[in-house]
């Protein structure tokens, strides 16, 4: 099965006169797939290799009152039995790394046990099932506690407290809010506008990466004092350094080989192989590999996480999308990992592929007595993606239009203004759409297949920030505080607003990336032609011409007075080719604005990344976060 | 009994890179003495084939023969640092800064073969089968290999390059959530045909078409493998997938593969590719990343088919027979919606 | 306590010491040094360690390794004729149908053995003989494709 | 530590069993308890008894040794109404290990042999040479078995159905076997069994009475299909739930009774 290239499309931007580049060139690697030779990491032999397996919590929620290990230390075949007392610096978080928050996950649980099947103990021995009799011989005297396994009951007020680090069972955003706030024009005043209003709630199941390797690190020592490691990680440098900064060791004794791995899809990115292979390397001074099984890959293994995510759009009755609002629940289980980052990726990605005028997100990342959630293929993504097309085909049945026009009417064009406050540019959201119906025979009307991505974006008020209203709901702490769990864009809350304006960033990547002179690309032979898909020349100012024309001053969009009269159509909508344009979709009138005018400059002084710990990790970053 | 068809579309776009930037990736490129050349980095080949496409790109870019050129990955030693695999960023951020440090070396390259030929370096240019020669005049020319050997042996010149690509970090504003999430977008749309069995609820994929912009196809059977498979994984996770059947009770999590359901190769659907290339301005020839973003159009789609089909809203994943009977028993039986499109 | 096993391994006379319970799986990895094979459950519910005992696929991790005495076993390791590539190899190279290659090994030898008793299968055939194996990369159809081909290029040779 | 002993005949290996003890047959079910370390044994019994792998016609009844895999099933033509109960199970692989014995030892949602076998009325024939019906063999789930000793049916009279999610190999939502024997041109003697709709294989006697003279026919199986599930309460697990299992019995049972396509 081959696919077919539509060469014709944006042929004007692309040149494809190349020796290798778009060449199906055989794999590099495949010879040695095809005749097992291949290095995955369980493929290096080590004489007198020791196993490793850990007594794990039967429990989702429990005190630790003793552990009981003798009887196992006494086993045959049975070498040493780590704790977390073993392990010089125990708690961490991954994303420490990029000194994104608190450390709140021991690699050995001490005192307390969050989920089924935390680990608490790791027993080296001879062989597999040395260890794992010695598992079975080690008693843990458990103290139940109420655990709380739902999203939204873990944020009701009298909800289990989680994770320690994080009392109010949210990650902390700023050390301001329990969420993640997105806000964009006024959602509130443009539903009271609408036509209709559209709602809808949506669930993502867990779901394991399941790799057919499951995850594993061998830890050898090597000849000059350092660590070998074979590891199945699929970031060698966040193995490395959260490595070194779990057993208090330097990077330079640390040698990490990988890079052939059977499969990962996100499941293969937490790295905690790796440093307990390698502590019980330097506790036995000989090789120790930790696997997990099948079991583990999938019960102990960090998930895909569920997320629950609610949608409300105004719809105006030819199909024009004018608010839409967001309120998203990652399921994060016990402990972070990467969940906190996932909820600002997939507010990034809001409202979707589509310029809609007024736009609110409050996406929390919640803890649950649950196996840890963590990346998996299209993280942050997946499930608001599901969410969100399956709430496009409600909307289009609302309005009685048909699905697929229905999205290309309100597909983003090069030039409109996303809701995170920059321009679109290289848009093909609209040619896909074309190209799938018309490979499929879905007939589309002859305004929709004439659209296109690179014309009518970016004009009047489809280019421009709007006036946004914001608030000051959901403060940490705030809820357990209150008794009151969280009720979104309820209104209440200090409201503020903030101007229309432009952009205040919309530069590239690529202009203004760090790369120094001396390592620049050749451009012109990267096979880009004019128009706008060409890239701006490297390190000059950015060419407006490539992300699209400028919006229009913000004083040229008409404001009407009255609640019953349609504003004025703006031009740009009335370039946008498909559907009817009803006289009534454009921008809402802005609220007064209320008491407390959030200040202008927030915007560009008030920029920080969730909760920030300078110089947590030894390694890697501490000095990248301001 | 009856056996409903149905037809459901879904499209999406992508965010290729890690979220927010901030995430450097390192490459390094050398060539032995009889002009070979070794790229050698610290990214992960999981099977989506950064060896394969890295090596692509450096061939390409030294202007020289790909089976000249060998990607080395993954060793901390000798790999400089990188990032990882993960958030579609691999070809994106190391492909660039392949084809940095591959520019470096192939700057060293042809300054070599200008002092042997005595000719400006500027006026010389690769034909992609190993040899260097002057434009305009395909006779004045020295191999690759000669070069090299003369450049190692006899002018003591590295042929070298070191690249790195770094995405500024983006902050993110507490209020209104203003960031820099990412450089560009892929995108893609797709239409499934299904038909749901309204005794058992049992959903059985017909075919897929789709369109998938992938900025440039920069080796047409890798990101074909990803889109195949890819799209494999979004029927799996939509009709199949989960750890924990009884979300959000834990009770009844498979713990082997015969309890974690998946398709099989019986169920393999015939898959109508078409693919776009928009170059996106910052990206490697301007390949977007299609591995990640491949599966997502597939869940929603299959949900709008499924509802399309027999009038049942599956908004919660996965879309078992389960639920799409309990869906018809509570609509008191199928409510096929007619075939949208025709 | 350790005993002896003696089998045949890709057609060479192999004697290992096995312990008590091990599975065939383990013995080729770590006692004969061929790392073809690969663990993937433990549970017999992947294929990644399918391997051939007298011609038969069998999940090696589900064989008790003292039962493979006096028998033939054969895996990916010995699938090529040193540089010569099985049929089926080079078509898995030309269809492009693995990759990240942790399930190929395993694949190979299923298919293998539906084509040394089946020259000529159909696709429903080929489902079949891969139906134990799994793969989370491909979605199949390029494996299949290439059995198919290998099949055809066999009947050609 | 693990220990393993190997006897020559299956009568010193039933001998050496006792509640430490596992015997291993293909390897399929004890294996996969011996790599993940199962602390409830300690010692796996097998034996090399070339007797039970043997297919012999004995009378009007096959015997087929418990040592008969999968793929001797497939491979015999005395055994050809196995044959899609056999083909059932597993991969290719799992196949040419699982045996007859260990179909009959195996625990929810497996054992889809042992659904067709118990609808042809097999009996169990034990290491010590007693016999007795694989449904009180079933309920009972111990000794270690030589063989197992069923008739071959009539014509089309054997029916036999796995319903999976995964195709072509996948677990059982369920699966269902009847033998429809007639007495002048109506059904009498009816045997239907279900798998996966209980702890193990079972036959379902509301539905056999309700076939009890009836054509098969739509009007003649109604009374039969509204007691699809009488007397069962079909477990949950990670491949469907109870209540599922419970609501398509009467769909593919009248499919499995009218031949109707699968799905």
């Amino acid at each position: 099965m081959h696919a077919e290239y539509r060469k014709d499309l944006f042929a004007d931007e692309r040149s494809d006169d190349f020796d290798v580049v778009g060449k199906p060139v055989i794999r590099q690697d495949i010879l040695g797939h095809v005749t097992g030779r291949s290095k995955f990491y369980d493929d290096h032999a080590f004489d007198g290799l020791l196993h490793m397996r850990c007594v794990r919590s039967p429990h989702h929620r429990a005190r630790i009152r003793s552990v009981d290990s003798s009887a196992a230390e006494r086993q045959d075949g049975v070498v040493r039995v780590l704790g977390g007392r073993d392990v010089p610096v125990n708690t961490n978080t991954l994303l420490s790394l990029i000194n994104f928050g608190r450390d709140d996950e021991p690699l050995l649980a001490t005192g307390k046990v969050g989920y089924v099947g935390q680990p608490i103990l790791a027993i080296v021995a001879t062989s597999v099932r040395a260890a794992q009799e010695a598992v079975d011989a080690v008693k843990v005297d458990y103290e139940e506690l109420p655990h709380v396994l739902d999203v939204e009951e873990a944020l009701k007020p009298e909800a289990p407290i989680v994770n320690d680090e994080y009392p109010n069972n949210t990650f902390d955003y700023f050390d301001t809010y329990d969420h993640q706030k997105l806000r964009f024009g006024d959602v509130e005043t443009a539903f009271s506008r609408a036509d209709h209003v559209v709602e809808g709630e949506y669930q993502m199941s867990p779901i394991e990466q399941a790799p057919i390797e499951t995850c594993g690190a061998i830890a050898a020592p090597e000849t000059s004092d350092r660590i070998t490691v074979h590891t199945s990680t699929q970031a060698l440098f966040f193995s490395v350094g959260v490595t070194a900064k779990q057993l208090d060791i330097s990077s330079a004794r640390l040698h990490f080989i990988g890079g052939t791995v059977g499969g990962g899809f996100g499941g293969k990115v937490d790295s905690h192989h790796e440093p307990l292979a390698a502590l019980a390397c330097l506790a036995t001074g000989k090789p120790v590999k930790y696997m997990w099984d099948r079991a583990e890959e999938m019960q102990v293994g960090g998930p895909r996480g569920g997320e629950r995510w609610r949608i409300k759009d105004g719809v105006m009755r030819d199909g024009r999308i004018i608010a839409r609002a967001f309120t998203g629940f990652f399921d994060a289980g016990a402990y972070t990992r990467l969940s906190s980052y996932a909820v600002q990726k997939s507010t990034g990605h809001l409202p979707g592929p589509y310029s809609i005028p007024n736009v609110a997100s409050n996406v929390y990342c919640v803890f649950t007595n649950r196996t840890p959630s963590t990346a998996m293929r299209g993280f942050g993504i997946t499930a608001v993606d599901f969410a969100i097309e399956r709430h496009m085909d409600k909307v289009a049945r609302v309005v009685g239009m048909d699905p697929i026009e229905l999205r290309i009417l309100n597909a983003y064009r090069d030039g409109d203004m996303k809701a995170h406050r920059r321009e679109a540019k290289n848009c093909a959201l609209i040619e896909s759409c074309q190209a799938v119906a018309h490979k499929a025979g879905w007939r589309l009307s002859a305004d929709a297949a004439r659209a296109s991505s690179k014309t009518g974006g970016g004009e009047g008020a489809s280019g421009v920030i709007p006036e946004t209203v914001t608030d000051d709901e959901g403060r940490i702490g705030e809820r357990r505080r209150s008794g009151l769990a969280p009720e979104p864009f309820s209104g209440q809350g200090t409201r503020g607003l903030l101007p229309e304006g432009h952009s205040s960033n919309n530069s590239s990547a690529f202009g203004n990336a760090p790369q120094r002179e001396d390592m620049e690309a050749e451009i012109e032979r990267l096979g880009f032609k004019g128009g706008p898909g060409a890239p701006p020349t490297p390190r000059g100012p950015v060419d407006e011409a490539a992300s699209g024309a400028r919006p229009t001053v913000p004083g040229e969009t008409s404001r009407p007075a009255g609640a019953g009269g349609g504003p004025t159509l703006p031009a740009a909508y009335a370039q946008r080719p498909a559907g009817t344009v009803d006289q009534s979709i454009a921008q809402p009138p802005a609220q007064e604005p209320a008491a407390a005018e959030v200040e202008s400059d927030s915007a560009t002084t008030h920029f920080q990344r969730g909760v920030r710990r300078p110089g947590v990790s030894r390694f890697i970053s501490g000095s990248r976060r301001r | 009994m009856a056996i409903h068809h149905g037809r459901g579309f879904a499209c999406i776009n992508y965010p290729i890179g890690m979220n927010l930037g901030g995430d450097p990736s390192q490459a390094l490129v050398h060539s032995t003495p009889d002009g070979k050349f070794k790229v050698t980095l610290s990214s992960i080949d999981l099977g989506q084939g950064i060896k394969s496409v890295g090596r692509q790109l450096a061939a390409e870019t030294l202007g020289v023969p790909v089976e000249d050129v060998f990607v080395d990955t993954a060793d901390s030693d000798t790999g400089p640092h990188d990032m990882g695999s993960f958030a579609s960023r691999g070809t994106h951020r190391m492909g660039n800064a392949i084809i940095r440090a591959a520019t470096e070396a192939r700057a060293q390259l042809l300054e070599a073969a200008a002092e042997e030929l005595e000719v400006d370096a500027s006026d010389l240019s690769t034909d992609g089968r190993g040899n260097i020669h002057v434009k305009g005049a395909p006779s004045r020319s020295i191999t690759v290999e000669a070069t090299a050997t003369a450049a190692q042996f006899n002018q003591g010149r590295t042929l070298a390059g070191r690249g790195i690509f770094l995405v500024p970090l983006s902050e993110v504003d507490s209020d209104t959530g203003e960031m820099t999430p990412v450089s560009s977008f892929a995108h893609a749309a797709l239409v499934i045909d299904l038909t749901v069995d309204d005794e058992t609820g049992a959903v059985e994929v017909q075919h897929i078409n789709s369109a998938y912009e992938v900025g440039r196809a920069l080796n047409p059977r890798l990101v074909e493998q990803q889109l195949i498979g890819g799209a494999w994984m979004g029927v799996s996770h939509a009709l199949y997938e989960t750890t924990e059947p009884l979300y959000p009770d834990r009770s009844h999590g498979p713990v082997d593969f015969n309890h974690y359901l998946q398709p099989g190769p019986g169920d393999s659907v015939p898959h109508h590719i078409s693919v776009l290339e928009r170059p996106a301005p910052d990206a490697p020839f301007g390949g977007k990343g299609p591995g990640e973003m491949c599966a997502n159009p597939v869940l929603p789609a299959i949900a709008n088919a499924v509802f399309n089909a027999v009038g049942v809203e599956c908004d919660s994943l996965p879309i078992t027979p389960e639920k799409v009977l309990r869906g018809i028993r509570a609509n008191g039986g199928a409510r096929p919606q007619g075939r949208p499109g025709a | 306590m350790k005993s002896p096993v003696t089998f045949r391994l890709n057609g060479s006379e192999t004697a290992v010491f096995v312990d008590p319970g091990a599975n065939l799986l383990d013995v080729l990895r770590r006692g004969c040094g061929d790392l073809s094979p690969k663990y993937g459950c433990g549970q017999g519910g992947c294929g990644a360690c399918t391997v051939l005992i007298d011609g038969e696929p069998h999940v090696s991790c589900l064989v008790l390794a003292e039962t493979v005495a006096g028998r033939s076993v054969e895996t990916t390791g010995g699938l090529s004729n040193g540089p010569d590539l099985h049929p089926l190899q080079r078509a898995f190279i030309e269809g492009f149908a693995a990759q990240c290659g942790y399930c190929t090994p395993g694949m190979l030898m299923a298919a293998k053995a539906l084509l040394d008793r089946n020259p000529n299968p159909t696709r429903p055939e080929v489902e079949e003989a891969i139906s134990g194996n799994l793969c989370r990369c491909t979605g199949y159809e390029p494996i299949v494709d290439a059995i198919l081909e290998a099949a055809k290029q066999r009947g050609a040779a | 530590m693990l220990e393993v002993q190997t006897y020559p005949t299956i009568g010193e290996a039933a001998g050496a069993m006792d509640d430490q003890a596992r015997f291993l047959g293909g390897g399929t079910l004890i294996m996969n308890r011996v790599n993940y370390g199962d602390p409830r044994f300690n010692r796996i019994v097998r034996t090399t008894d070339a007797s039970l792998a043997e297919i012999r016609v004995e009378g009007e009844r096959l015997e087929v040794g418990a040592g008969v895999t999968m793929a001797a099933i497939l491979a015999s033509r005395d055994l050809d109404f196995l044959a899609p109960a056999a083909r059932a199970v597993g991969g290719p692989a799992i196949r040419n290990m699982a045996s007859v014995g260990g179909n009959l030892m195996a625990p929810h949602p497996y054992g889809d042999l042992a659904v067709a076998l118990l609808a042809l009325d097999a009996v169990v024939r034990m290491a010590s040479g007693e016999e007795l019906g694989l449904e009180d063999f079933l309920a009972r789930r111990n000794g270690v078995v030589r063989s197992l000793l069923v008739r071959r049916p009539r014509g089309d009279e054997f029916r036999f159905r796995k319903v999976s999610r995964v195709k072509p190999k996948g677990v059982s939502v369920m699966s269902m076997a009847a033998h429809l024997t007639r007495s002048a041109g109506r059904l009498s003697g009816v045997r239907v069994a279900y798998g996966a709709m209980a702890s193990t294989p079972v036959r379902v006697r509301a539905v056999e009475s309700a076939l009890e003279g009836v054509s098969l026919d739509h009007a003649g199986i109604a009374a039969a299909l509204s007691a699809a599930t009488e007397g069962l309460d079909p477990p949950d697990d990670p491949i469907a739930s109870g209540w599922y299992r419970r609501e398509v019995a009467p769909v593919h049972l009248r499919r499995l009774l009218l031949g109707e396509d699968a799905r």
